[in-house]
């Protein structure tokens, strides 16, 4: 349907079916993202020991973008170091916040295919927050 | 009323959204404009502008007369006299006015009473008073349905201690109307002033303050055809000569030493320094513009389109409505199974449907219903049910992309 | 500067009155707007209006860009952020948002000092201040010239209990241009914060509030060839984080429930409710076309007008110029032996020509001159020495009319 | 000059010269009525007794028109009956309230000469108060 191309599959399939709810064991922090414009809200929970982000769970109640941006995220996340986990978030953020005539090359470089999915709420600024709060949320737990 | 008509009247109506026809049913947040109030605000701004009162020369005078002749308009569109208008800039500074105004009059042990559904706009004064001065802030329920609990409002009137009921004329969420003149008696019988939020109300229906018996009333013009930058505050005219100013500065003096001050008379005293004449016109127009077409057209047609919505609507799978009020105006919110309602007003608006979705600025209303955001459609003068059964079809379509 | 070119764009300048072509010489009061600013507004409600925020479709998404970008000119105007840019409806009620915000946070013991050319905008809302909080008001004298007394002011910060400064960055009356830079200087040594009320001074020179060192400046739309209904506070992001709200209402919360509320992140939080929209893009329009002429063509064309005025206007028997400061924008109110102000504004309209004539919304300084009242030309962009010549020939005529 | 009609000459010759300005003698009323709008000012002193009014004076601090209409007041009101004087300052508000189309002809019968003179402020608004300052400030000294 029209406007269906703010929904990748991906997205689609990811909000309908989150592959990293939950909480993880032997959590090492736990940190709640809410957006109070429109009541989204998320709930991360992770393991991080020396650097290095082992595990990661949300629970999400929100709309089908900021569901599946937190399912993308732990996924694209599992297994990096905080270091790489903060850069990637500035880039997806980046991604978004650029307008869509520019920069088109240098995403594919940069960004693992699931976090491109978002690349068409480039002209939906509204939703933009949708997909950067699990982000919001992921930078906080990292570096509280 | 003839529709077409009435839309050749508002050029916005024919924009293209996405390469779609705009749909826009997203009034209750703010309605579009006619021509005639577009071209009155250009047309004084070319031909007949410059600052009012205290002016002595003729472009002052015009100005000035122009401004005046808007209260009057807004003063027998409510029914209340001229010198009972204030012009603020929307409804939010109306009621603020009445919380800082009114509000200071208030001693710790006296309560202002508002009610479950209000806009933020209609609560978070009445917070910030309560903070202010140390008096108490009560909430009337409503039920299920999203009717004022009318028994539960009686018990929180009983002991006397309310000074002030502030509550809305029409939820903006539920489209619920209230049932304003057993409100209006039963605060009284209490010893209440009752203060009516008619941001919505005024739209859908003729109001007149003194068959109402409220003692303040507040709307908004950019909801009713109007500009932005524009509300009214009506009040009694002995509340207004007691209450002390809220804003100081030009046009709201009598006298000005550096002692002290004294102030001028009703309305300018609350109207400090240069206001939205460009507005007050508009809005003047717009009033024009609406009488012209008559609340009793205005009302039929918006009957006819709830009618019809709350027939089309609910077959679309998953659909449900949100409140059954016993007298609803034109606004109907809604969320749909497994279909978040941002997702629903991103795809309606990819189809050129506009509505809006979130908590709309009542988000204590929202967690008593148990929900955090729902989509809203809201009519217009200018709304079809052609345009409500292009809803309903785009609703089925994506519950199908989502499901 | 092409006069003929920038009067082509102000319809208003081509009306006549009384038969008289218009010759507008009360722009200090409030300017004409060019054409641009009225075509930005009419085009805006004709084909791209919703409400701003929050609204998840097309139209309130293209809305609330233009108003946010109207944020950033007014940003980049005055040397600030976009978030340290308060929309308010006129100077009055910015200088009314700092009285009730920052001024709750003021403790008795603490002043506020103003001087004795304010403008009741700048006066009345510290003296109501004062009764509120139990503060001081302290009032730095003028000159015989009408300059501020340097030496008074710095006397009156010296004890250290001035809290805030707030003083005119020109005056309305005597066209004095206040040295910014030095009573900055001197209220932040003494450990005040300032304010300054730019309502004038915006219109005729070039605003840098970082270069300024300033803590709050303020002004209004209307003066600067803009809409009415809208203006500007600025203050630094630290003292707009530390203020409290000062209206309740949508838009500048957070989180809210019935027990307590969490406000937004600034500027948010100091605009309550639907903002003047579309007066927030004619205010951004009117600043573009100002910008694009540029402060050095207007500061040269008005100070030649205002030498010239200086140099025609005293030879008319019985004139006098009231106040001689040291700098001057083009603003000269004045006296004529044997006949009043308003007599003199009457028989000026009669003419076509629009003059002020009152105490100018500064009533302590005309008691401080000793007059009552006196006439006003004041000179905008559109102004040419031709109109000087008219005023000072009618002028001559009034004169031997009443002698 | 143009616009002069606002100033018969009756007005200008008594703006300049005023014949009843000062204080009476055995006053036994004063009121000053203040124009805050523009700081006129009038200072009435009176005599009256038994229902009549038998001198009037002003001091008045002003522009022409409210310093003649204060002159011709009480060139107009001396040695008439109180509620005489109350009802010739209706009228002479009525006057000048009227819209300029109507109510011609009842003005001559009813008033006069001396405060026709202000018949042309019709138009002219904002000046209206000016002639009305001292009929409001002679309607609260004797009623007062
Ligand atoms: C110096 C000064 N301050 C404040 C104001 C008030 O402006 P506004 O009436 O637009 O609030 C004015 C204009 O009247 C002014 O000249
Ligand atoms: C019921 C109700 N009250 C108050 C308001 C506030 O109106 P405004 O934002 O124009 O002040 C609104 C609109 O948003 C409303 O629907």
């Amino acid at each position: 349907m029209d406007g269906s191309s703010c929904y990748d599959a991906l997205i689609l399939s990811r909000s309908r079916k989150p592959e990293f709810s939950g909480s993880v064991e032997e959590e090492t922090a736990t940190v709640q993202g809410n957006n109070p414009v429109c009541g989204d809200r998320v709930t991360l929970s992770l393991r991080a020991t020396d650097g290095t982000i082992h595990a990661v769970r949300h629970q999400t109640r929100g709309c089908a973008i900021c569901m599946a941006s937190a399912d993308l995220m732990a996924e694209a996340v599992t297994g990096s170091s905080i270091t790489d986990a903060l850069e990637l978030g500035r880039r997806f953020a980046d991604m978004l916040e650029t307008p869509s005539s520019q920069n088109m090359i240098a995403d594919e470089d940069v960004l693992p295919v699931g976090l491109q999915a978002f690349r068409p709420l480039r002209t939906h600024r509204s939703r933009l927050r949708c997909a950067t709060l699990p982000w919001t949320a992921l930078g906080e737990a990292l570096t509280q | 009323m003839n529709i077409a008509e009435i839309r050749a009247q508002f050029p916005i109506l024919s924009e293209k959204v996405h390469g779609k026809p705009l749909v826009f049913l997203d009034s209750a947040a703010s309605a579009q404009k006619p021509d005639v109030v577009i071209d009155a605000m250009a047309q004084m701004m070319r031909s007949q502008y410059a600052n009012i009162h205290r002016g002595l020369h003729w472009m002052s005078e015009r100005a000035t007369e122009a401004y005046e002749v808007s209260r009057n308009r807004v003063a027998s569109f409510l029914g209340g006299a001229r010198e009972e208008i204030v012009f603020t800039r929307n409804s939010t500074e109306a009621i603020n006015l009445v919380a800082y105004s009114y509000g200071s009059l208030l001693k710790p042990g006296q309560a202002v009473l508002i009610s479950e559904m209000e806009h933020h706009a209609n609560l978070v004064p009445w917070q910030m008073l309560r903070d202010r001065a140390g008096i108490e802030l009560r909430v009337a329920p409503i039920t299920d349905d999203g009717d004022l609990d009318l028994d539960a409002y009686g018990r929180l009137l009983s002991d006397g201690r309310v000074a002030l009921v502030a509550i809305t004329h029409m939820s903006n969420v539920l489209g619920t109307i209230t049932p304003a003149e057993r409100l209006v008696t039963m605060a009284h019988d209490a010893g209440a002033k009752i203060l009516l939020d008619g941001s919505q109300a005024v739209v859908h229906r003729k109001i007149d303050v003194q068959k109402l018996g409220v003692d303040f009333y507040v709307f908004t013009g950019h909801k009713l055809y109007g500009p932005t930058g524009i509300g009214v505050l009506w009040a009694r005219r002995e509340l207004l000569e007691a209450m002390p100013p809220f804003m100081g500065g030009g046009d709201m003096i009598s006298h000005v030493t550096f002692e002290r001050s004294t102030w001028a008379p009703i309305p300018a005293k609350f109207e400090a320094g240069t206001p939205a004449i460009v507005e007050a016109i508009g809005l003047g127009t717009a009033i024009d513009w609406v009488e012209n077409i008559g609340y009793e057209a205005i009302g039929a047609h918006e009957a006819a389109l709830t009618a019809h919505a709350l027939r089309v609507l609910p077959e679309v799978p998953g659909f449900s409505v949100v409140g059954k009020p016993k007298e609803r105006g034109g606004v109907i919110s809604f969320t749909m199974e497994d279909v978040h309602p941002h997702d629903i007003a991103t795809l309606l608006d990819r189809n050129g449907i506009a509505v809006r979705a979130g908590h709309h600025c009542a988000e204590p209303l929202m967690h008593r219903l148990g929900l955090t955001a729902t989509a809203r459609a809201s009519f217009g003068i200018y709304t079809t049910e052609e345009e409500i059964d292009t809803l309903a079809e785009t609703l089925r379509r994506i519950r199908q992309f989502f499901v």
